[in-house]
Parts: C-alpha cells; structure tokens; sequence
C-alpha cells in the first residue's frame, strides 16, 4: 500500500543516508521541494543516479554536503550554463564521480526491472567513460563471432524520486509521456513522488489515463507538493523558471553565494511558510 | 537581407548535410543544430521528421527517455549531431574534461548519450563554433566517444563532417581524418591551418570553395518559422539570435 | 511515412510469403480481418510468433496451410478448449513447432527494441524448452560466480500485426495498455494495423492520449476495419464473441469442418460485401 | 448451505494458503485459483491484491503483457498458480504434450509463463482437479518447468503445494516430494494412493487430517461477488459454477 504523506518532509524522512537515490532530469518533473528537504534534513552520503542527467536538483545536494557519488551522463544547467557546484566538486575530489551514458542508465535500470543480473549494449567500446568503469564488462557475443559488446550489471536504486500531475488516493501517478519515472519506479526498492495534485478519482479505471499510469504497487509515497517542481517545470502546468535558474547559476559561482542561495530559498522560505 | 550571422551559415551549411533523409533527431545543447533539422524540415515541406530532445509540443517518441537510443539502435534515425569541448584530428570527441580526470584542470558537463549515438546513427554532424587550437586539438584529454573503431566493433554509425564557426570539414572514415570541405565568406585557408590543432586533408583542385550562405528565401525561414520553434527549447538562443519572442 | 491503406487486404498484400510474421493474443487487439484477408490470398510458408501466445488467428492461418513454423508459448481458444487445427498441424508435423515462454518471447522482442544481439533471462533452466532450443545459450552471468544463466538471441520479426481502436492520419496508432504492440512495433522491419476509427486530430497532440500512442514512425500503413477484431474483442468497445467462438471450435474439429468454416465465415463473407 | 462442489473446496484450500499475502497474480487458464485469490482479496477486507490475466477492468499493470514476469523478477508478486497435464513426484510440470514431443500422441496449448514464473515467484500452487495416475505421473513427458532446481540455479521461487479435486499436497522443497496434508471430504487415503502416480510422503501422526470445506460466509463469498468478478474472465466457468449473469 502507498503511504499518502503531509509533505516533502515526511518523503525526505524516508530517504536514508548513503542511499543510491535515482532522479530525473530537470525536463522530467523532478522533485525540487523533497530536494530541499534532504538539504534541510541534512541528508549524508547519498549517491546520486541521474536518470540519465542532472542540474539544479543534483547541484543543491552537491552543494549542501549531501552526495558522496554522482553517475550520471551529466551535470549542467542548460542555456544557463555550467553547474558550478558540481564542476568544483569534482575539480577538489569532494565526491566520487562515475561518468557514463544516457542509454546505459536507462539499460541498467531495464535490467534490475527485468530482474536479470546484466544487460549487453552495444558502443561505449574505446570510450574513456569504459575504459574507467571496472564495474563493466567487455564481453563476446555468443551468437556472433569476434564480435564484442560490453554487458552492464544492473542498477538497482534504494529510493527512487521524481515530480509528477497527479496522483490518487490509492499511489497510482500519472506521469504520461515520462516513461523513464516509470522504469526508475519498476527497478527501485521503494519510490516516492509529490504531486501538484491528489484526485479523487482512481486513475487506473479509465483507460486513457492509465496508459500513462504508475500503479500504486511500485509507489512507497506520495505528497502533495504544489509547484514542487520549481524552479523546473512540470510539461503543460507551469514552464522551468529561466530567471531563477539564471539567479541560481550566478550566485552558485562561489560558495559563499551558494550557502545565501540555499539560505534564502532552501532554509528560510521553508521557515516562513 | 544582409548581416548575415555565423550561426545562420553554420545552420545552413548542416541543413544541406540533411537534404533528403527521413528522421533527424537533435540532442542536448544543440540550438544550432537543432534549427537546422528544422529548417530542412521545413525546406522538405514536413516529409523530414526532426525529433528535438526537449520539446514537449508534437513529441515524436512516447516510450520515454530511452526511446530515442532505442530508435536510433534500430536504425530509424538518419542523423543527429555531437559537440566536443575538444574534438580531435580523428574525430574523437572530449565532453568531460581537461587534464587528469581524477583531478581535471577544467570539468564539463559530462559525454550524454555521444558514447552510444557516435557508433549507431549513420551521419553525425560535429559542431563547434569556437574554432580554436583550444577546441580543435591533435589529440583529445578523455573520449567521450571515438571518431573510430577497430573493425571488428559493430559500427554502423559515424562522424560524417565538422562544422566550425570557420569552414566545413568532411570526415573520411577510411582515413580516419578530416578533410577542408568549404571556406565560410571571409575566413581564409591559413587562418584555418593557424586556428586548428589538428592535421587535416585538402580538397582535390586548386583553391578550397567558400561556403554557400543561406538564401535569403532560407534566411527568411530561419528567422520566422525555425525561431520560433527553436524558442520553446533555447530561449536564450532564440532571443540572443532573433530578438524577444 | 506510413501508407494510408484502403483495407486490410492491401495490409495482406504488403505481407510477404515466409516473412516472420508477429501477432497479439487473443486478449490484446488482434486484426482477424487481416488475418482472414492472408487466407483469401493464399499467403505460404508464414513463420508466426505469438507475442506471447495464440488462438484462432494462428488457427485460422494454420488450418489453411498458409504456415511453415510457429514460435509461441500456448495456443489455445481460452473457455472454448483446444486449438483443433494447431494440435493436428503438430501431431502430423506439418508445422514446426518452437516451444517457448511468454517473458522469453518478450525478452527477444525488447532486445530488438534496444538493438542489442541478445538478452538474459532468468528460469528456463532445465525446463525441456530450452533442452531443444539449439538457438538459446547456456551462458554464465559475469558478474557472478558458478551463476548460470540463459541468452535468448534477440527476435525481429519482419512484419507485426495488430489491430486497435484508433489511429489518426499521421499513423500514430493509439494502443492504450496494451503495451506490447508497442514493443512489436519497435522490434520489426514494418508494422501494420487496423483500427475501428481513423480520427481526424493528431493523438500525439493530448499528452493524455499520447501516453498509450505508438507513433507514425514505426507503422508502415493502417487501414480501417470496423469490427475488425471480429470475432475476437477490443477492450472497452465490444466483447470477445465466445458463442462464435464455441461454433469455430466445433467445426474446426476435422478439416472438412474447418474447411466450411472458412468457406462460409473468411471465402464467402468477403465475397457478399 | 450445501451442496457445496469440489471446485469450492479447492478455492477454499487455496485461498487458506494466500491468507496474509500481498500481491497475487493469476495466469491464464485459472478460474479455480482466480476465484482463490478473489476470495482472499475479499477477506482480507482489500488488503491483498490480486492481478488477473485477462481482466480489462481494475488493471495492476501499465507496461504490457511483460509487466507481469518483470513484476515477478523484481519479487513484488507473492503467489502464483499453475497446473499441468501431467505433474509428477518431484513437481515438474508439464503442458505441452504426451509422448515424443516430436510426433506427440497428445498436444496441449503449451507452457506459457510457467518456465519463468516457477522460478521466481516464492509460492507458486499447483493445481489440477482430475487427480487420476493418467494427470499425476512418476514422471512428466515435457519438463515445462521443473519442481526443483541444481543449487546453483537463481531459483527464489518453486512450487509450494498440489490441490486437487482429491486431497491437498504440501512441496517438501528440501526432500523434493509432496507430501499428503489433507483429505477432501468425502476421501480416503486408500483412494490417493491408487489415484496417484508418484510416490509422496504422509504427515506425522496417526490419521490424514480432512480438509476444511468452505464456511457458509465464504461460500456466499464464493457464490457472490467472487462469482460476479471471476465472470469477466472466465464467463463459461462462472455460468456453471453459479448459473448465468
């Protein structure tokens, strides 16, 4: 059964320390408001998956001390830029950083959804991303004859967590084109999701709207969160705050202006509301 | 129409790179590609699909994010488009670091979905609108995804060209080098053999030819209808190209 | 571009003698008119894949020697009993028969889908299935230890079959749940479907529809076929037809019942329209 | 209430082992376990969920027909059912057909999800009302799927208990043998042991306890909204079972 939870609070709560916590990217809708949480909570030695990139939601946690390891294909803020945290991070070997590939995250993650231990995929052969990966294996295909292929060991994440429309009371969230929240949701121990908004009505029992459904099996929590995305959007709600994030990239330049930002926007807006 | 921009030329020099082909699908970070597709999208009258990565209106693909690796393993996409913030003589691609990557002099955002797409989609088109010694180096500090493979590595993709702020390369894949395909208006074949760090070809014949400038019948589209379907991923870019919305 | 098509017998014309030809189950829309339109042309030596089983669209095909193999995990007419011509067709070895596992077979397709040669599947191991499937290999999980484990060559079948209640005119096809005709789609060389309804807004255009669409991009032409489930179902518009389904499985007790089955529900009928 | 049929006394069986459960998911060719879970979702006031084959109505799944097997792989299924036309001693099963699969004397539909699900999912019930030496045999024809495993197969799941229309068979998985837990009403052990082709162990102590039919509460249950709900799947099952809709 899913647990309908008071808040972004309550999910960061059950996110533990030193867990492999999977997020969207910022154009999938991204958990910003639970991502505040963690940095309030002063959540430890998480290691990040990107799903398959990252931006400010990966930043705020790098930033706050939270991240012990990020994979992921990238960080970067977009038209904003590059994502100073991050980069400075890695630059002084404050968290350990595993580069791959969009497509072999969202392999490793079809493999522990299909509960198999590996998952062969085909490029990545002469690449320094495999070359620095010894949790990878060049292997031969069986079928074919001198002709190699790297396999992935699955990845399975402790918690996965992401942003989405709508939920209902019994943990079904719609997520709609979104697919990848849905894969990250299957190859998860335990997912949780805020939503702009808990219907009242089951979306699985009309067909149209449970095609682009997670069941409430695969979801541990869900909360309500409205504009829990922002400063990124959610597809056909509300649009990624440019300003803001420009706002963000600067003062995210230094330390110092980074501990203001999440002063002002992370501690202190929650304070007051 | 005159004051014609680096971009535009950059964006019509790919757009020509796309005549004809079925599905185009663009990538991260890719404003000027991307308004390419599009222009040879509208230059086809809609029978060139173009799949932007970003776009939440007219989505091509409703399988989520690994829909366009998937489509593209199967050979449903024609061409797509990678950068490098170094790009090397045999076209390998550095989007990661400079120096050590334990301990880099410089950290990028990371190689998205180049170590894969590289290798399967038949004509990547390399960008990169800063020709310098910086970008254009002999030999990349990481490789994001190479420019070659051993033959025994399935490959049905590749690099196909390289399209600088300064001219247009072709990649000969058996050669494994670049080879000066076009001078852009203005810009010299020394001052490419002085901004480049890499060794390349030269075109058969005398002189290197200059690079076709857009039309002002495609200048005319680049600036309405491309603009303003580029707007919805790169704002910035749109307004820095094309004015406020 | 997908083809708009005029029937399904322009579907039929497109499908190749000896083509590796995959189709739904009973359950999830399949396009019976095609099916019978297959038969009226005559088509030969068509190898079927049960994505992941069948009923009486294999039957159909099979009792009017249009088959040479079959690859599938079950065939059977559900309440109504045993597929008559299927269990001939194997006693007297006029097919080739290729026993198989549902998640084998959707294993096999995914691999397609993701452009890999092959992908592991756990079970399987010591079932007489894989003892006579000389294509599977036995292989070893590299991440383990003394950790045997099955690779199933990936399937790309050259033609998929479905039917379903809409498409627009851009050829995207709206499946709703039924997922895997999506994957079908993915997998093979060319797709084709009928469909109760060609609407005139583009499904991809409602993130709600197009959540449950499988777009244009891999359909290779539709055609509209009212009923063209027929005598099998489509969820939410009209129920499998178990009393005409009671009276095939009766007539398809012999050939010669089989026979005037299809002379008076496939031949016949088509000739009256 | 009497009259109460074989096929209730099996639901009421099955349904005892699923108490407690959380998710169960019934496969195709299973009104009796279908109506099992059914009964079990209904006792434990919703608590259990129950995915049923077939069912359009209250879909567990969004992901197409493979949801069920990665649901099962990932262990977020607790019970499952299969049967056979032949079951043996040691659990194998067998669907496909009798004599040399190659030129059969009988072909049955095939194995479909058994190969995968008796693998992985942690207690997987036979069933099979005709209990004749003809449907329990010293030894399957086909191994769709096999009872017992090297121990170094992945094997989280197996088979866990044989109901038929006779008796109730618990698996020993660590002897590899059934073993009697309960006579029908109405059965003696005299009559299992000529019915049954394999060998199996009998339980400690003097006598075969007998199974417990159905309470009246449960068979209203059973006759009631188990019946209404199991029609939509199995529509000639229910007519026979309770009389037409």
């Amino acid at each position: 059964m899913t647990n309908l939870l008071a808040s972004a609070e309550e999910i960061a709560a059950r996110i533990p320390d030193g867990a492999l916590l999977a997020l969207p990217p910022e154009y999938a809708p991204c958990s910003m408001e639970t991502i505040r949480a963690l940095v309030r909570r002063g959540a430890k030695d998480l290691r990040l998956l990107g799903v398959p990139q990252f931006g400010i939601q990966a930043e705020l946690l790098i930033g706050s001390g939270c991240v012990a390891e990020v994979e992921t294909a990238a960080v970067t803020l977009g038209e904003q830029g590059l994502a100073p945290r991050f980069t400075e991070a890695v630059k002084q070997q404050k968290i350990r950083m595993r580069d791959t590939t969009c497509p072999a995250i969202h392999a490793a993650l079809q493999a522990s959804e299909k509960g198999v231990p590996f998952i062969p995929l085909r490029g990545l052969i002469g690449t320094d991303i495999a070359a620095r990966r010894d949790d990878w294996h060049l292997g031969e295909n069986p079928f074919g004859e001198n002709d190699p292929i790297v396999y992935l060991p699955a990845i399975k994440p402790d918690v996965s967590l992401f942003h989405a429309a709508k939920a209902d009371r019994n943990g079904n969230v719609w997520i709609g084109l979104r697919r990848e929240l849905m894969v990250m949701a299957h190859a998860s121990s335990a997912a949780f999701a805020t939503v702009e908004e808990i219907v009242e009505y089951d979306l699985l029992d009309d067909p149209q709207t449970a095609a682009g459904t997670i069941p409430g099996l695969y979801v541990s929590g869900i909360a309500q969160a409205e504009r829990g995305a922002w400063p990124l959007g959610v597809p056909h709600l509300y649009e990624r705050d440019h300003d803001h994030m420009a706002l963000y990239a600067e003062m995210a330049q230094t330390q110092d202006g980074f501990d203001a930002y999440v002063d002002k926007w992370v501690t202190r807006k929650a304070a007051a509301e | 129409m005159s004051g014609i921009r680096t971009e535009e030329v950059m964006i019509a020099s790919i757009a020509r790179m796309l005549d004809g082909l079925s599905h185009i699908a663009v990538g991260a970070a890719s404003p000027i590609p991307g308004s390419a597709a599009l222009l040879a999208c509208q230059l086809s009258g809609g029978a060139t699909r173009v799949s932007l990565l970003g776009r939440t209106s007219n989505p091509t693909f409703t399988d989520g994010a690994r829909e366009l690796f998937d489509c593209a393993a199967q050979g449903r996409i024609d061409a797509f488009f990678l950068s490098g913030v170094q790009i090397d003589g045999q076209a390998n691609i550095n989007l990661v670091s400079i120096g050590d990557p334990n301990k880099p002099k410089a950290r990028f955002p990371g190689s998205f979905g180049s170590a894969y797409l590289y290798f399967v989609i038949p004509r990547v088109i390399l960008f990169r609108q800063d020709h310098s010694p910086r970008a254009l180096v002999p030999k990349v500090d990481f490789i994001s995804a190479p420019g070659v493979s051993e033959p025994n590595v399935y490959r049905p993709g590749g690099p196909y060209a390289l399209v600088t702020g300064r001219c247009v390369f072709d990649f000969d894949r058996e050669a494994g080098r670049f080879v000066l395909r076009s001078l852009h208006p203005g810009h010299t074949l020394e001052e490419i053999k002085r901004e480049t760090g890499f060794e390349f070809g030269l075109p058969d014949g005398d002189a290197v030819p200059e690079t076709e400038p857009p039309s002002s019948e495609w200048l005319e589209l680049i600036r309405g209808p491309v603009g303003d379907e580029i707007r919805e991923v790169y704002p910035e870019f749109a307004t820095r190209m094309f004015g406020k919305d």
